[in-house]
């Protein structure tokens, strides 16, 4: 992690300079007036050595897996094996074009068919497409397909989509993209669902409920099986929102707990690499009554032949949902994920990331932090609220998140759930060793002593990053969205 | 254990420190009868060495074909720095730059392309990427409902020379949201928009038109005069353009009088390997009037209490992890390491290498064309103007033309048969500038073979 | 202009800061009729797109034949990880960490790597690498000479089971310094040092005795009583080993009574590909006492100003650029890139983990022998314990079986005709725990298959 | 560059932690007991994550390339590309085995011969030999070939070689390799040569001259011809150090000057990495008369068909320098870059190298730093001197070097050559832009205020870096080379 801010490349720009190597000399291309472009775009224009540096001395104004300890809540923030993109990015697969013809994609196809059949079995569900490209797009997926359900038995009135307060924001917000109206029902003080609350809610309009189980409160919600009951005996489905799969990865299978569908975040139960905001994958799984409604396309057995299966293999299709088949490098990562670990290791992922977060909670309570939910067993994350302090000294979660980042830590997920006062939602994963949790602990505690002696000290924080703390108000009102937007450079 | 650093004295000691029996002891508050059996599907770990081996078995399985193919997806040069930068673990392994101090590289990064993009497409303001191309125009479609608020009729037009696939991942994203599409006719032996039809529409409520340009077929449509009609027709514009061809071509921010309202496209052609379909990136750009419409991550710069300059997530209040069922999209992860690819690409080549690649990718396609033409009962399907693709039509079958081709190792294109039947054998070829004379030389060579065969078999 | 920034207006501006009038001028100083005219043999400038085609060409024309040789090289497994951190810029691209406060990464790898190297072979120092296994040998024998100032022989001891271009390398780099190798044979049938040839030079004033474990041919050698009947003999010991086969056998630090006195091999099986003979590296490893006499690049702890630790070149005083023509050698760059994966790959594998790979290795190799030995006139060159690698005796010339072979996409050995010609048909065979055993079937067949024609048609 | 330091791999280490998946389970060795090792190594115990997280975190704290301006003098630290990285690294290059057939290796040797022949054309020379494995090593193959050609002639007294001062160390070093005596010679005030002492050190037993042209004084030695009818007219041979081809390339050729020998370091002019202290390249190219002593083995063709020659072939070969035939990748990437740069390309290294020397030097004298030979040209480097700076405000070259550092530029090379009392040896190389240029002369312009108001200040640096200026007495009297060897930890 470097402390030293890097220009904006454009300013390495210098008209005539380029990396000509980098292109073919010679053609120019005779284009009719009405079509031609009459000014080039505002592209930098620097030497190949200027571009290697600038991005590369721009990498290291990054807190990564691979650089620190990234306890993001709700993330999964663990180690992405350097197999899965070496593996992945062999060069047959990256030059496949992606609607060649079945015969040159063999190889290709039996991946992607296997990881269908691996993932049907660690969920518990009946089929699987891997179309989507991130979880919130698995998310429509899954309640789009709901709704197709619900149409085709012709159960028209059937719009309502149930959501815990403590859910995702993607969660209503998928809703509203399939036009379904969002029901909110509240969490109760031990993290629970409020089955009475999820009583009043469910009626004829139900279509279905989306839930995370263990829940973003990091705790399981022990009567799924009675929710499910209830859900089920109004007429509606379940949906299981699989960001958190890694708390119950080889554990349980929410197909077992009465799902009907789940979507699966593979960049992080299946540690594909998080590339500073992406890209994702959301694939789903469902349950036969689902089935017919997969997003296509998926990949078919015939034989020893694999090929995709599209409109004329699942008539009632809720459709296609990227150009091509989704995000086809992030599966090929989730696949030689799953084959590294093999069955052993699939249980063990949840295992170990429960022992890590049980053990950090516990420290942490030792320490005096504020357990969230303090009766509750963690899953693989847990919450820890800083009401206390925010009340007492002056600082809040937000302080102690910025703070951490000189300590060397990434901080946890912050103000998220909405419900519980100035959290820190803290999730350690599997791959990381006792001693980056003893460090973190140990981190926080000295945060806490600084707070109580010098709380000015902890807001003013960070120090040693490449910035101090940044103005989002500012970034907000006096909008500076792209290079000379604004002449105060 | 496969990545897990647990010693046996460490589990022991961690166990002790919360209080439990045993690992499974955490999980006690799963009902018992829920707990899992077996995992029978799941084949034994293999080690790195073994999944290696079997992943080049399957990557040779596939081999490496001389691709003709593009139709959204598209064959390019990409310099060696370009991901020897991106797999670094700085950027391949961190995430959302939600903590902004300790994610200046990802923001700064964001913040330059967002520049380019905008410059590029002739608009005001960019997101920091959304899907894909497909993805990225249902978005927009959304967003053009959200914008124009005078519109009530939720009606989108567009040409039937828009990609396909486009319009089905609209039709269903959308789905929900009661939008309307209505389907406009190409002129045949031009390959483009029957203007008159779109005339027809004169006076009726529609919320947005959606041009392609270059369209599906790879022909140019009048862009300007479409735009204009729209405009004048009070409905939105929206772009979907491939990037690369913007390096020639007029940007959608100057179409017409007064430029289209919303671009889209994916970001492939910059930096992304055709990798079997993705991972790739849709892009948006508008003007600033509609940037709070605008779904996706925007970074913005701004100051830190130094009244230093630094980068940072902005106008967060769209997004559904504040506004959550009054969000713009429920998008939340996108694809940020393509992006970082693509802004490092459109660093290297810069302006001038981009007009070069498309003028290359060009003049390729056109030599290809004229070959492919020689051949016997092989012709054009449309006249007029084009970038880097074209429609051809057949003697025979396509179907069985790209057969015979694969197995020659050569993938020949996109089969139009079923998705234009009206086109009859109807193939749609690219050839960009990684495509030497002689990959255009060893296509003509099988594929006067193989017609000819086919036409002499027939008889 | 590929790689150089400059622009137009920035060369004028260069040349008017400097008073010159043109580039040209800048080379004013060179007698006129020296200046270059014309570079005939060197082609015009390929696009890195251009360059990248021919390479894949060239490189396919080779592909990637079956592998079964070893003779001082050895395909191996290296995690995805090791180069994908080696060729990060900061180590590819940084040089000899002159400046220490700005090369800490690279200093305490390097110290990492002398700590794992000085336990692995049992010794206390280390160098930071030389350039290879043989040119190590070569620096050992000449430290040989300075460490041991009581022999005036310089005369060097060695078996003929050490690999032959070990010894011709050496031979080249003393050629200048009057050392003289006696060469001992091995005894036949055994395929070790004929020990009573060592005896026979009892008395004689000899400076060293070099030891390779394993040995060319595979075989271990009896390490102790050759170790302990030099020292009583005075002369020192120097063991050439294979790293990895430490991870089984005993290191030469605990050779006989009381260990050997320098160590050297070639580091390539730590993750270094086999990349058609190089860059690998040299290692070499000594007693605390002769530090002073160890060629090569050295990095010591020590603090900073603030008494913080940190790392930095050391004994420097030994080297070219201060002791210049009385340095212990001429090296100045070494092999530091290769050291890093080296390091990186040792951290990855950790002990218990290379043992795996030797036992696996071992294994594989057994089966293979197994295999290869049922074929009829297929025999064992020689009983005893080894490595991975053996001798076999063919009833045909290993010449033509291996060129048959290579035309089955299958590289089957090393042919030891005429570096042993006393071995008759002789052919050095090796596999690791990458050859699975479907691979050495394959070899298998294709051997009975060869052998048998060959002899056949030799009927 | 971070700034912040990482513990030793060794702390990172529990016993029993290991990266599983990188080995195959299962196979035990029986190793009969005087074989076998009793304790395995000291070698850490981490997991995969942990691994990755410590290198990548060490490499941060590089100064490199591809993150700073890297004026080094006689390193020539020009950009790497990175396509050679990448096309030399293609699978069938770096699994082909050194000893595979020709006939599965055709396509490398072609690769190779045409690197020969390239590498003859730019330097003037009839054969070439790549084998050697850095700059010194290709010394040692051009001494040792001048000794041969004197002992195939029975010329057996000629063992002195003639080296001026100013040379680097490796020449001296290398003569003594050879078994020669080295006779040093001075150079003039204005850096050329003292021609009368070298006519009083040739005679009966001048074996040859080492010369870098230009000399590590950074300027051209104009009566080079002169010189070389001296010394072959003394029945000495001429040896060209290389290792400064950047200066001359495509410009002048050694050959052409009346060298009989060169090295030329490849991973220098020819830009392949410098891998943080290797791996080099030293390949080396020879006139008529040394012909028949190149070091094997090298490659010939016969017809379409590519074969290594050897002992067979060159009979009198001074032998073989390696296990195989050299740093093959290394000479690929050198073979890469050269195709990349082709003809043209060629004659601008040496241009625009010079132009940035030239820049640099005439913008520091002009800000008063004082150039060790201000009346010359500078070639591709030049030096300064900081005896006035020493003398006056007891600021010495190693404190203008160090507090670069924190200026963010590698200091150029300091106390070489030796007879330039407090010199800096400045290498800008012709792939840095103007504006890097211009903010490195700032930074001296800068630190040279900062020493006349605050000597101590300059004498503290670095002040940014992961260490303050370390202790390299300690070091050296202290030994501690290994992890254990001191009980201080
Ligand atoms: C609980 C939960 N649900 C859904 C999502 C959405 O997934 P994605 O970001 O891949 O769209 C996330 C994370 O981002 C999440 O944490
Ligand atoms: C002038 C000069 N000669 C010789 C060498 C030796 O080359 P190498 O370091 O590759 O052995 C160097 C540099 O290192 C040098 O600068």
């Amino acid at each position: 992690m470097s402390h030293i801010s890097e220009p904006l490349i454009f300013k390495h720009s210098r008209t005539g300079r380029s990396a000509v190597g980098q292109y073919p000399q010679g053609a120019t291309a005779q284009v009719p007036e009405k079509f031609r472009r009459r000014k080039r775009a505002a592209l930098p224009e620097v030497s190949e050595l200027q571009a290697v540096r600038h991005f590369t001395r721009l990498s290291q104004l990054n807190f990564s897996i691979d650089t620190h300890f990234y306890p993001l809540g709700s993330c999964t923030m663990k180690y992405n094996p350097r197999a899965c993109n070496a593996f992945a990015m062999l060069p047959e697969f990256l030059g496949r074009h992606p609607l060649a013809p079945d015969s040159v994609s063999q190889g290709f196809l039996a991946c992607l068919y296997e990881l269908q059949e691996m993932l049907k079995d660690v969920t518990g569900m009946k089929g699987v497409s891997l179309t989507p490209m991130a979880g919130a797009q698995g998310e429509f997926a899954g309640v789009a397909m709901i709704r197709a359900y619900h149409k085709a038995r012709n159960d028209l009135e059937r719009t309502e989509i149930i959501v815990p307060d403590a859910a995702h924001g993607t969660n209503p917000a998928t809703a509203t993209m399939c036009g379904c109206t969002v029901v909110e029902i509240p969490s109760l003080p031990n993290g629970d669902i409020d089955i009475d609350a999820l009583k009043g809610a469910l009626g004829p309009k139900t279509a279905g409920i989306m839930l995370t189980n263990p829940s973003t409160l990091g705790v399981f919600e022990r009567r799924i099986q009675e929710v499910a009951k209830l859900v089920h005996d109004a007429g509606g489905l379940l949906y299981y929102d699989g960001a958190n799969l890694n708390a119950i990865l080889g554990k349980v299978r929410p197909g077992d707990m009465g799902f009907d569908v789940i979507h699966m975040n593979l960049h992080k139960t299946f540690s594909t690499p998080h590339g500073g905001g992406g890209p994702g994958s959301g694939a789903v799984g469902v349950g036969q009554r689902l089935l017919p409604f997969l997003p296509i396309p998926t990949v078919g057995k015939d034989g020893d032949n694999y090929r995709w299966l599209d409109e004329k293999d699942v008539p009632q299709t809720i459709g296609r949902l990227s150009a091509f088949m989704g995000n086809a490098g992030v599966l090929l990562r989730a696949y030689v994920y799953m084959r590294m670990l093999g069955r052993e290791g699939m249980h063990r992922v949840a295992e170990f990331s429960a022992l890590n977060a049980n053990y950090l909670l516990a420290r942490l309570k030792k320490a005096g932090f504020d357990a969230a939910y303090p009766e509750r067993r963690a899953s693989h994350e847990f919450i820890i609220t800083m009401k206390r302090q925010a009340k007492e000294l002056g600082v809040n979660a937000m302080d102690f998140a910025k703070r951490l980042l000189d300590y060397g830590y990434h901080a946890p997920t912050t103000y998220f759930p909405l419900l519980v006062p100035e959290c820190l939602l803290i999730e350690p994963t599997e791959t990381e060793a006792k001693e980056e949790l003893d460090g973190f602990v140990d981190a926080l505690i000295a945060i806490q002593a600084e707070a109580e002696q010098d709380a000015a000290k902890v807001k003013g924080a960070p120090y040693t990053l490449p910035v101090r703390r940044l103005d989002d108000v500012r970034a907000a009102k006096q909008l500076d969205l792209t290079y000379g937007m604004r002449s105060t450079e | 254990m496969p990545f897990i650093p647990h010693t046996e004295t460490e589990i022991s000691e961690m166990l002790a420190a919360i209080g439990a029996p045993s690992i499974d002891a955490l999980f006690d508050e799963i009902p018992a009868a829920l707990r899992i059996k077996s995992l029978a599907a799941i084949p034994d770990a293999l080690s790195e060495m073994e999944v290696g081996r079997l992943m080049q078995a399957r990557a040779s399985q596939d081999g490496r074909p001389l691709n003709f193919l593009g139709a959204g997806a598209y064959e390019h040069h990409i310099p060696a720095a370009v991901w020897a930068i991106v797999t670094r673990g700085e950027f391949y392994s961190a995430y959302t730059p939600y903590q902004a101090e300790a994610s200046q590289g990802t923001l700064q990064l964001l913040y330059e392309y967002q520049s380019m993009m905008s410059s590029l497409t002739g608009m005001e303001v960019s997101n920091a990427s959304l899907y894909d191309g497909a993805s990225a125009l249902a978005e927009a479609c959304l967003m053009a409902v959200r914008a124009h608020r005078k519109s009530k009729s939720a009606r989108i037009v567009v040409p039937s020379t828009l990609n396909p696939t486009y319009l089905s991942v609209s039709r269903a994203v959308v789905e929900g949201q009661n939008l309307s599409f209505t389907v406009l006719p190409y002129e045949s032996g031009k390959g483009t928009l029957q203007f008159s039809t779109l005339e027809a529409l004169k006076g009726e409520d529609l919320t947005a038109v959606v041009i392609q340009q270059p369209n599906f077929f790879g022909q140019m449509e009048d862009v300007d005069a479409i735009t204009d009609w729209a405009h004048a027709n009070n409905a939105l514009v929206i772009a979907v353009v491939n990037p690369l061809s913007l390096a020639l071509f007029k940007p959608p921010g100057e179409w017409g009088t007064k430029g289209v309202d919303i671009v889209v496209g994916d970001g492939q052609p910059f930096g992304v390997p055709l990798s079997s379909g993705g991972p790739y990136f849709g892009f948006m750009t508008t003007r600033m009037e509609h940037v709070r419409q605008m779904p996706g991550r925007i970074i913005g710069r701004t100051v830190d209490l130094d009244g230093k300059q630094g980068f940072t997530l902005t106008l967060q209040a769209r997004e559904q992890h504040i506004r959550r069922s009054k969000a713009t999209s429920n998008i939340c992860t996108n694809q940020g390491l393509l992006v970082t690819a693509a802004t490092i690409h459109m660093s290297l080549l810069g302006a001038a290498g981009l007009e070069s690649v498309a003028a290359t990718s060009q003049r390729q396609t056109s030599k290809l064309i004229e070959k492919l033409t020689r051949i016997p009962g092989v012709k054009l399907a449309f006249d007029g103007y084009r970038f880097h693709e074209a429609v051809l039509q057949l003697p025979v079958k396509v179907r069985e033309v790209l057969d015979a081709l694969a197995e020659r190792n050569i993938v020949g294109g996109l089969d139009l048969s079923n998705l234009y039947p009206e086109l009859g054998n109807a193939l749609l070829v690219c050839a960009t500038e990684t495509r030497t004379d002689a990959d255009l030389d060893t296509y003509a060579i099988a594929l006067t073979d193989i017609v000819t065969g086919v036409v002499e078999r027939n008889r």
